[in-house]
């Protein structure tokens, strides 16, 4: 994730057409030599879409591809340097798995002792080794998908393809190949492209990831930031649980800012918004980040004029749900004004999912550098 | 209620059972049993003319076959595959013949070759079985292309995709992955299409010349001049191959692709 | 290749066109074009055997089709729902009428009925029918039972318990869940029947008695005797029938579903 | 849920085999009526085979079943007085939305208005006013969730059964019909019994839980005492994400008790432990328990000293893992012994998740409330 390095993917002013639909418009992006890249969106935004012209099965309308530098534009799939593992895994099932993972060798012409130690090797990375006679109909989804990743490994691309990796297999399986896709990644060191509609796995997993939406970039970011400072509220609300308020802009300072929500609350911010004054704005505020407080408001009131002026930050409601998760609860709260909150609380000791329970009023606060000011 | 659906089945059933039982019958009539014999399949056996029915029914069959085979495979990719002019109306016709009464094919191919074609009638074999031959491809490459269609159908296209993802051309692809994938549907449309062949009586009664005959109309014409049990082994011989190519067809394709297919 | 496969299919469907279209040539013989007429549609249908062996080919595929309907339904009932001695042999063999080669068929029925049963031949309209209804019968009845079974494996029981869970007794639950969920493969069996039954030839031939015809039989004893327009219009008339039947069956239970059972 | 009405449901040393396959064994349960009761477990572990034979679809080997007092045994299925909503909802595909809701009623004899009434209720009930002439097959998944669960609710029967209701699902439509089925829940009184295999389900609507293994109830508890004290390691595992260390029982007093894991360390914990000393036990440990404190041990040793002995509920390991998530981060940390331990830690603020990176050298430490001892 060098600058210095050339890109090793170049997506410039991409889009696809069919027929009058447009499933990626005007797109351009660079992917860095060696990151792990994610696609996220929503199914249809034309993540997929944008991932096949990656590989080739799909030619831009308009703009043009650049793999390693090279223009992409008239190469078909089997002459380019990336490979591909599909979302359905395409395991050849008349083929063993060594054969299947030795076919891209065949066909390049690469026999023999070469091939053996290749097919053994990429085996191995993905824990298949001892595996090479058994028959794909005699594998799980998993092992399968592993067969998939050695076919496509074994070729030594430039960049590896993933089309939604994760999608069939069960929770805890997945919990377990986001932690393994990872460490493959870096342990190869080639240029991972991911495409996913699952938030948790496209934070987990990747240096950065571009969220797209409707057939546009909304925001590319690393996960961090993409949580912390959405950009706006699609990726708001596509990336975790997250509350949005309408307001108004009172106060915009390059070190504070205000916003007047009807729903929440007067709002204050540590850190100046670049927005005209007395603009419609939204305010996203993360239910991890309200604390609650019970009956009786000077603790929160105090907690909240901690970091901010009084009367900011800080609000009251009534508990009208409760989701009890084991590591967190979710409480549903409505606000004074009939607005709903979502708050979460995690229970780090055992006896703090026993503080709230249903149709208690209480008081909440935030700290001023948790609301982000969206403009869009 | 079940007693009584058994019985109506065996009332069904007694005719072919019947037949078959009577072809081992020691007498020269089929109603009272004098005991078991099999001196009715030797003498079948021993008819020239029924060896050489036979013969020609098997070489028609096969000839059969293969066109069918090639044919049928072609028409149901190009038809999965590709879209060109009229693919909707080839689509929609293909499967006629299926459809169409035996009787009327029968009329059809009579006219066609005696008074359009005037084909001759006195070749040589094996070339006087090719009218019958002609008919016979038309009514089995049908389903040769449905069974072949229905197993494309179920063809998972991101495995074309991996192939060239992997370096594969297109005949590479077509090799290593569809001909692959289409295998059990080329053996069962083969096998169908040879038995369709083999039992067809009408249409090739019709479009044989009057010295070229096969087993079913050969068949025929022995219970025209009197029914013996020599007719009932001949026809049990029949009934048994055809069972047995049947059979095969059914364990190389399973049991629902053959009921898609019949 | 594709203008080849065209040419390929021409020749192959060339009969079935030359038939119908020479069916409105203003001419006896069936080689040159001498203008459009339907003079033989008329002659046909003034023809007062054939239009008689039209009513009884049409009164024994209904016969037919109402009794494998009800027979074949059961079966299939029968066979996806309960468990009793002999089922495995029964579900093996009920689909044998289907591949046991229609000369067989027929032999094994002229015997049946002529030698054994000694079944009279000199009943009147419509008992004379009651041979080739039974016979036609027992190779429709298969196809239905093909039909729905492979409609009944697509149910979802839980639908039958949902409906137990609200109140509903067996009855209810057959005539309000079941029923409704076979009715387009019963439609489709029923259509289905009623095609093969009006176009089957070679197995009504042997077990019509002298002067008992159907229209197929009729059509090959017009053959016989000279191939004249008529011959033509009438095949035309009942391959037409047979279409419309077949595109009705196709469109009430899907390209998917008839293609499982042809 | 209160003890002084009898129990809706009775069952009583219940058994199921298949052949020589037993999916049930001996199960005694009671359900009290007007609570939300789950049924969780793995797939084929049972709990489905004991629905049905609640429902009646499937008779019990052994034992009985009581629903208000009353013995079910031989009354089939439409006679009993409660109504099951299907995984696949079961919907009559060639009946409307209304003739779907009034088939129960047909059946039961009760037609014009006051059917009409009823199913009008219904449909309200479950927010599906207006779609009365609605076919199945125009409706969505959710939709048709809704037409079986009106279907069931008209009949007013005293218990309703929900087979995997939520499984069919996607994310988002799940987390709200959880929500939705709890509300209805409430609003019309009646029993709910679910069977689950998501412990998130589970722990977020039920009122108790019996967590079932291999056709056994490994544990019948509500959900924090379920997460919070679970009485075995499967429990533990199957029900939110856990530590499982061995270790012996070095110390058991009625107010503290203390174990020594090879694994992890020496845990102490403040209340007693009912096991014989020197007893091979299990601790359990959430990953959402264990604070993570920057290299420098000293302040997680003066952090578990408030509440443990000197050495003890303290350890020292290595970042391998690490997954963000938004609202939290997972670690997965190396010991000094060798063995894995996850951690979890809340990102309450925008900078917490930048404290630790990969390979840092971290220590930890937990209160001596968090351990559980796990005997089994």
């Amino acid at each position: 994730m060098t600058d210095t390095k050339p890109p090793i993917i170049q997506i410039q002013n991409v889009s696809k057409r069919f027929g009058k639909v447009t499933a990626v418009d005007d797109v351009s992006l660079d992917i860095q030599a060696g990151e792990f890249f994610v696609l996220l969106g929503p199914s249809g935004c034309g993540k997929t879409t944008l991932l096949r012209m990656i590989a080739g099965f799909e030619l831009p309308t308009e703009g043009r591809i650049l793999i390693d530098g090279q223009d992409m534009t008239g190469i078909p799939p089997n002459k380019r340097p990336v490979n591909m593992v599909f979302q359905s895994y395409a395991v050849f099932p008349h083929m063993s798995v060594a054969d299947n993972v030795a076919y891209g060798l065949k066909i390049a012409g690469v026999r023999g002792g070469e091939a053996n130690d290749r097919v053994a090797e990429a085996l191995e990375l993905v824990k298949l080794g001892g595996f090479e006679s058994r028959m794909p109909d005699q594998m799980s989804g998993g092992q399968r998908q592993r067969v998939a990743l050695a076919r496509s490994l074994v070729m030594r691309p430039k960049v590896l393809l993933l089309d939604e990796p994760l999608s069939a297999l069960d929770a805890k399986l997945r919990a377990q190949m986001q932690f393994e896709l990872s460490e493959l990644q870096e342990k190869v060191g080639i240029t991972f492209v991911t495409v996913t509609h699952d938030q948790d796995e496209a934070l987990s997993m990747a240096c950065r990831i571009a969220v797209i939406n409707k057939g546009d970039v909304s925001q590319l970011a690393t996960p961090s930031d993409l949580y912390e400072y959405p950009a706006n509220r699609f990726v708001a609300d596509f990336v975790g649980s997250v509350n949005i308020f309408e307001g108004k802009l009172t106060l915009d300072e390059p070190d504070k800012a205000a916003v007047d929500c009807p729903g929440l609350g007067k709002v204050y911010l540590n850190h100046g918004v670049t927005g005209p004054h007395g603009a419609d704005v939204w305010i996203a505020l993360r239910p991890e980040k309200i604390y609650l407080h019970v009956p009786g408001e000077g603790k929160a009131v105090r907690a909240a004029a901690q970091d901010a002026p009084e009367g900011y930050n800080f609000a009251r409601g009534k508990i009208k749900g409760m989701s009890y998760l084991g590591d967190i609860t979710l409480f549903e709260i409505e606000l004074e004004s009939g607005a709903r909150i979502r708050v979460s609380r995690p229970n780090l000791s055992r006896h703090d999912q026993e503080d709230f329970t249903w149709d208690d009023k209480v008081s909440m606060h935030w700290r001023a550098d948790s609301p982000v000011v969206l403009l869009g | 209620m079940r007693a009584w659906v058994g019985l109506v089945m065996l009332f069904l059933y007694a005719p072919l059972i019947e037949l078959m039982i009577f072809s081992f019958n020691d007498s020269k009539r089929n109603v009272v049993w004098r005991g078991f014999t099999t001196k009715y399949y030797e003498k079948a056996l021993g008819n020239d003319v029924l060896v050489e029915a036979l013969v020609n029914s098997l070489t028609i069959a096969a000839l059969a076959t293969i066109a069918s085979l090639i044919l049928g495979a072609i028409a149901a990719v190009m038809l999965w595959r590709f879209r060109f002019p009229l693919k909707g109306a080839i689509d929609g016709t293909i499967s006629l013949p299926i459809i169409v009464p035996e009787i009327c094919m029968g009329v059809a191919f009579l006219i066609f070759f005696a008074k359009w074609l005037e084909w001759p009638t006195d070749l040589i074999w094996p070339f006087n079985l090719g009218a019958i031959t002609i008919a016979h491809i038309t009514f089995c490459f049908p389903f040769v292309t449905m069974v072949v269609r229905s197993r494309l159908a179920t063809f998972n296209r991101e495995q074309e995709e991996a192939a060239k993802d992997l370096g594969a051309g297109e005949w590479a692809v077509f090799r290593d992955v569809l001909i692959p994938h289409m295998r059990p549907a080329l053996v069962a449309g083969a096998l169908l299409s040879f038995t369709l062949s083999l039992d067809d009586f009408v249409i090739t009664y019709f479009t044989s010349g009057p010295d070229t005959i096969t087993f079913p109309v050969k068949v025929y014409s022995m219970v025209r001049f009197s029914v013996t049990p020599e007719v009932n082994a001949a026809s049990t011989l029949l009934i048994i191959l055809t069972i047995v190519l049947t059979a095969i067809a059914l364990k190389l394709q399973g049991v629902k692709a053959i009921a898609e297919t019949h």
